[in-house]
């Protein structure tokens, strides 16, 4: 779980990598180190792309930050997401309350327009 | 007219990873075991005897179709190598093929047949060699004498073969003929109206919207707020738990789907989720997807205590003048057998030991015995000492390991009980089927709900017992 | 249990009746064709009763004769024998017929060829 | 009146076909007499094949030091259960035996395998110096 800032578009655009595993074992890490992330930057992409499973506690993890993140006017995009963990947004319905991004790129340039 | 069924493991190797722990040719399509359209196909076919062959293990199968009685077809089974070609198979099976025209089905094929088209003209007049083959692999081979080689060959429908080689085609076979061809086979089911099969003890709820087509196999509860369909196939011994959707989706036997779900385009089975489209596989090891994240607390586990001490105390009384005028009897007849076993306890309990009574269902004292399940009667009494609950789980036994609950399923999904919820909704009691239902009920239930439950227990119970 | 010894297609073919089991398996040691070297056909129609000693006397001899390069064909197992075979997979191990003298033919042919 | 058979049988190996085709008798009789005649070839050909393995194993576990010792099989009848169980007082084995190798396939060791598949019920015991394997299959 890494988190660096990204400026290529001009704006800052945080960027958390999240590889692994998250589950109930660590979802509480994510939650611990979101709202200083926050505090650097409101738009933040989740690279999800070595993320390989989630369970319901990482999903309840991703609202969580979903809402902080709303509550300061910005907005947590996801992208790159595995298939298998692509079909737990789908399964539980969270699908239509993130903006998800086949890639990383992709997730960074939905900022600026 | 003789059919020979052959199929071999390679064939099919994908249902085994799809689908661990059930035997392909018993792998459901609109939940209609697989073999059971070649069956039925064979004998539109007019061939009297089948022979299904296969280089892998055919017990299961030969479980579940026997000798063919139950089709008047004569069922033999028989094994080839894996390295076997068709000319062997026909060889291996020359006594067989004798004499006599012989269909060959080899491969993993669905043979997409109408059941009320005749297929024997087309066999008999047909020369030998391969009539339909599938895109992939498998074909339909005839072999032998023709019965009227002279005969003109009698207009039919032609036969179209599909080989199921993967989860996208068993998906895509099993919704086309849920969508498209349910008139074409003999689907297990009632249905009133076409596009619509529901089997046995199958509870609807009200709010739940069931939109055609869709077909629904036994023992299945689709809760509240739910919705299914349209273009959803619902095994056998299943529950679609609170507000959640299945849509152009397979959910196959014994599988728990929990609350607030969206299956959509997807196959479930047991805790995996397959996306045939992409062939992504989801695993919920994660229990709260299977079940609720509800734990009772304190209080209403001793609200619950108290209503069922109450309830067994109403119980006892009511039943006390049977228990007292039938139970000297039967003990006097030497028939009231007990014996005292060791059981997993809930929460801090350990062991309980339960002198569990057995009443033969014989004679008038033993009939009014099992009437009022009366070998339950002492039980009771350890109700309100608070030892067991008035419906919950069959107590596991300590010296059977195999049914001992797991340390999670311990502590929050295991209530040994004088009923259990399996026997009230009359489900199998014992193995995966019971506990499907009994984990769904230590969610669900409530205090009030277990004496509806206790009462449908104690009037299933006498129809459980009696023989047929 | 008895043996009857013929040739088809000059093709040891030999029939067992009765059963098979740990009292009657070592009877089958004793017979010159089943212990020898050449292929046979075991035509097992007249065997109604099969266990694992029984199996293992089958196994052993084909064992035997595939390491002097020859097959063991088997033909006409009944559903009681057929079920041990199910149960232990030895179907993997053995070419099955349904008809002894096609089996021989067979056999004869594969020889020929060679 | 009790429903019991109870057999001896001598420890010789040459004895297993009486053992084993009395099995397959006492399962037919069982049937008949609750009157479940669908399943027959199977339920009876399932006691033949236990009981044929549970005797030579318990004739192959003999002591060689002493005489052989004779087998006790019995068949007890319980609602639409038919138990039988095999003792001799020879020396003690274990029932959980690992499932032989296919890929080499060992000329022995199927026997309780086979046993396992057929039955719904085995289990072991020893006591007083006798083992005693106990089998029992549900008439369905």
């Amino acid at each position: 779980m890494t988190f660096h800032i990204d400026t290529s578009t001009g704006s800052n655009i945080g960027i958390a990598v999240l590889q692994g595993r998250l589950d109930v074992t660590n979802s509480a890490a994510l939650l611990n180190a979101f709202p200083e992330w926050l505090q650097q930057t409101t738009s933040i992409i989740f690279d999800c792309s070595g993320l390989n499973f989630l369970d319901s506690s990482g999903l309840g993890a991703f609202v969580r930050c979903l809402r902080q993140t709303l509550d300061q006017n910005g907005d947590l995009r996801l992208a790159a997401l595995a298939s298998n963990v692509a079909m737990i947004f789908e399964l539980t319905k969270a699908k239509q309350l993130f903006s998800i991004h086949p890639n990383l790129q992709d997730a960074i340039d939905s900022f600026s327009s | 007219m003789k059919t020979l069924i052959v199929i071999k493991e390679q064939n099919h190797a994908w249902v085994r990873n799809a689908f661990p722990g059930i035997h392909p040719l018993l792998l459901t399509l609109c939940n209609k075991p697989y073999i059971e359209y070649l069956i039925d196909f064979a004998i539109l076919s007019r061939s009297e005897e089948i022979r299904i062959m296969s280089d892998g293990s055919l017990g299961e199968v030969e479980a579940y179709c026997m000798n063919g009685s139950r089709w008047g077809v004569e069922l033999t089974y028989s094994n080839i190598r894996t390295t076997d070609d068709i000319t062997t198979i026909l060889q291996k099976n020359s006594r067989f093929c004798r004499d006599n025209r012989t269909m060959v089905i080899n491969g993993f094929v669905f043979v997409d047949y109408d059941k009320e088209s005749q297929y024997d003209s087309i066999i008999n007049t047909m020369p030998d060699g391969v009539i339909a083959s599938a895109e992939n692999e498998g074909c339909l081979i005839l072999r032998g004498q023709e019965r009227n080689p002279d005969a003109a060959p009698a207009p039919s429908p032609p036969i179209n073969l599909e080989s199921i080689d993967s989860i996208e085609s068993y998906y895509r076979i099993s919704l086309d003929i849920l969508k498209n061809k349910s008139s074409q086979f003999v689907l297990p089911g009632y249905g009133n109206e076409p596009e619509c099969f529901i089997g046995r003890n199958v509870v609807i709820s009200k709010s739940a919207e069931i939109e055609k087509p869709v077909s629904i196999g036994n023992n299945v509860q689709i809760l509240s707020g739910t919705h299914i369909g349209p273009d959803a196939i619902v095994g056998s011994n299943v529950i679609i738990d609170k507000n959640s959707t299945v849509t152009e989706s397979i959910v196959l036997d014994n599988t728990y789907i929990g609350e607030e779900l969206d299956i959509t385009g997807k196959t479930a089975f047991q805790n995996m989720l397959s996306d045939p489209g992409t062939q992504a596989v989801l695993s919920m090891e994660d229990p709260h997807l299977l079940r609720s994240t509800q734990n009772n607390g304190t209080l209403s586990a001793l609200l619950r205590q108290i209503t069922h001490a109450i309830t067994a105390l109403t119980i006892i009384i009511l039943l006390m003048l049977p228990f007292l005028l039938i139970a000297p009897l039967l003990m006097v007849q030497g028939k009231w057998k007990k014996r005292l076993t060791d059981y997993h306890g809930a929460g801090d309990k350990k062991v309980i030991s339960i002198a569990t009574g057995t009443i033969p269902n014989q004679g008038v004292t033993g009939k009014l015995a099992s009437i009022f399940s009366l070998n339950r009667y002492p039980l009771l009494f350890r109700v309100i000492k608070g030892d067991l609950s008035l419906i919950g789980n069959l107590p596991a036994a300590v010296s059977d390991n195999s049914s001992a609950p797991d340390q999670d399923n311990m502590t929050h999904y295991y209530r040994p009980a004088v009923f259990s919820y399996a026997e009230a909704e009359n489900w199998p009691v014992i193995g995966s089927d019971a506990a499907i239902v009994e984990r769904y009920y230590m969610v669900h239930s409530n205090p009030l709900k277990d004496i509806g439950m206790t009462m449908k227990a104690l009037i299933n119970l006498p129809h459980k017992n009696t023989p047929k | 249990m008895t043996i009857t010894e013929t040739t088809h297609s000059n093709i040891h073919l030999v029939a067992l009746k009765g059963a098979l089991d740990a009292s009657t398996a070592a009877t089958l040691a004793k017979n010159s064709v089943l212990s020898g070297n050449l292929p046979t056909v075991i035509d097992l129609s007249g065997v109604d009763f099969l266990d694992s000693s029984g199996l293992g006397a089958l196994v052993g001899i084909a064992r035997k004769k595939r390491a002097a390069n020859s097959d063991t064909l088997l033909a006409c197992l009944n559903t009681n024998v057929r079920k041990v075979f199910e149960i232990t997979h030895a179907y993997r191990l053995f070419d099955i017929y349904d008809d002894p003298y096609t089996a021989a033919e067979e056999l004869s042919k594969k020889i020929s060829a060679l | 009146m009790s429903h019991t058979i109870t057999l001896t049988v001598p420890g010789d190996i040459s004895y297993t076909r009486v053992a084993s085709s009395s099995a397959s008798q006492a399962a037919e009789l069982f049937l008949l007499s609750i009157d479940k005649l669908e399943k027959k070839t199977e339920f009876c050909h399932a006691f033949e094949l236990a009981i044929s393995e549970a005797f030579a194993n318990a004739v192959n576990n003999a002591n060689d030091l002493t005489e052989p010792q004779p087998i006790t099989i019995q068949f007890i009848r319980k609602g639409s259960t038919l138990t039988a169980t095999v003792s001799d007082r020879n020396k003690p084995f274990s029932i959980e035996t690992p499932m032989p190798d296919i890929s080499t396939y060992p000329e022995n060791g199927f026997g309780l395998m086979l046993i396992r598949n057929v039955m719904d019920c085995v289990s072991y015991s020893r006591k007083d110096n006798t083992n005693t394997i106990r089998m029992s299959k549900t008439a369905s």
